[in-house]
């Protein structure tokens, strides 16, 4: 936590956005991710 | 200052970010005269297998107020989600507010983008009680998660 | 500023991270009077399994002093990749600098840490030409790899 | 890049650390990624 006071700013705060759709969003980036990884460890067998 | 940091700050996230996704254009507004931007480059292609985004660095109300606008349809469609949010006191007397935000940042369709945000508030000498953004900067940050190759120094 | 922007905060970030690792109790000399530091909370045993660090806020250069004289092992052993690296000019007819790096830092033994920090670099009153740090906040970044799992939130 | 001039910063920069030690630091991070992807993935089974 940053601020002495919480009772305003609870972290995360989503802006502009619904828990639905960041969760859709951030699913796309796993799977960059996955493939990332999947890349780098073939490469090294 | 009566309201305490932490609820200045809170404010301001949400007049920025609601501004940007109800009416880019009056998002300018919120600048002092001579301030500084980097924001996303919205006029590039967005590369969305990429890591990050580019940036674009501007100069003045007029080129930010230009900005925002000519950028809007990409603008009011930004979603963001803040994980952390750092602040001190800064300026003449303490008056001024720096603020380090992180989180992702998003549109429709687009995978999530991490970003890091540092922005400078500075008191409005006509509005009293009020403050102007007199910097904004955006950088994203790349995940870097395949292992790290030792570049072989040609010597 | 005869020398360019980008020359004073390549120096400075030269001079900021050599004194950690040569003398940490000279560190705080950088510091202005009145300044403000989120470090690193050196305090608190290292997670080596964790992605981030607890920070420590500290206001005043006695404070900042005592800060880095007392963790000087930590301090001196620092080490850091500087990945990405911002700068605007900000404060009183723009003569201070508003810094925003993106990295990772380690000690020995430790694995890397994603960091963002952003520094304001203020004109010293009393010697030209140089500078004082009046802020400096880090904040780690965590990777976030595991999916997002959606809080069933009770209603 | 960032600045007008390149000659001075060119990114990435290393402080207090060689090429090396930081080689070290990184695949001790990306051995802990690895686990971490390799729970969430079992767990998905």
């Amino acid at each position: 936590k940053t601020g002495p006071s919480e009772i305003s700013m609870q972290l995360p705060l989503f802006f502009n956005t619904k828990e639905e759709d960041y969760s859709k969003a951030r699913s796309k980036r796993h799977a960059l991710r996955l493939r990332i990884l999947q890349n780098s460890s073939e490469k090294e067998e | 200052m009566n309201a305490s940091l932490q609820d200045i700050v809170f404010a301001f996230l949400q007049t920025y970010y609601q501004r940007m996704s109800k009416d880019p254009s009056k998002v300018s507004a919120l600048y002092s005269l001579t301030a500084e931007l980097t924001h996303i480059n919205y006029q590039v292609e967005f590369d969305l297998g990429g890591e990050t985004l580019p940036t674009i660095k501007l100069t003045g109300k007029e080129n930010i107020s230009k900005f925002f606008t000519r950028n809007n349809k990409k603008v009011s469609d930004l979603k963001v989600l803040i994980e952390s949010c750092d602040f001190q006191t800064t300026g003449a007397n303490h008056s001024s507010v720096l603020i380090l935000t992180t989180g992702e940042m998003f549109w429709t369709g687009t995978p999530t983008y991490k970003f890091v945000q540092s922005i400078i508030l500075t008191p409005n000498p006509s509005k009293n009680d009020s403050f102007d953004i007199t910097n904004d900067v955006v950088r994203f940050i790349a995940d870097n998660l395949s292992p790290y190759a030792l570049e072989t120094i040609e010597t």
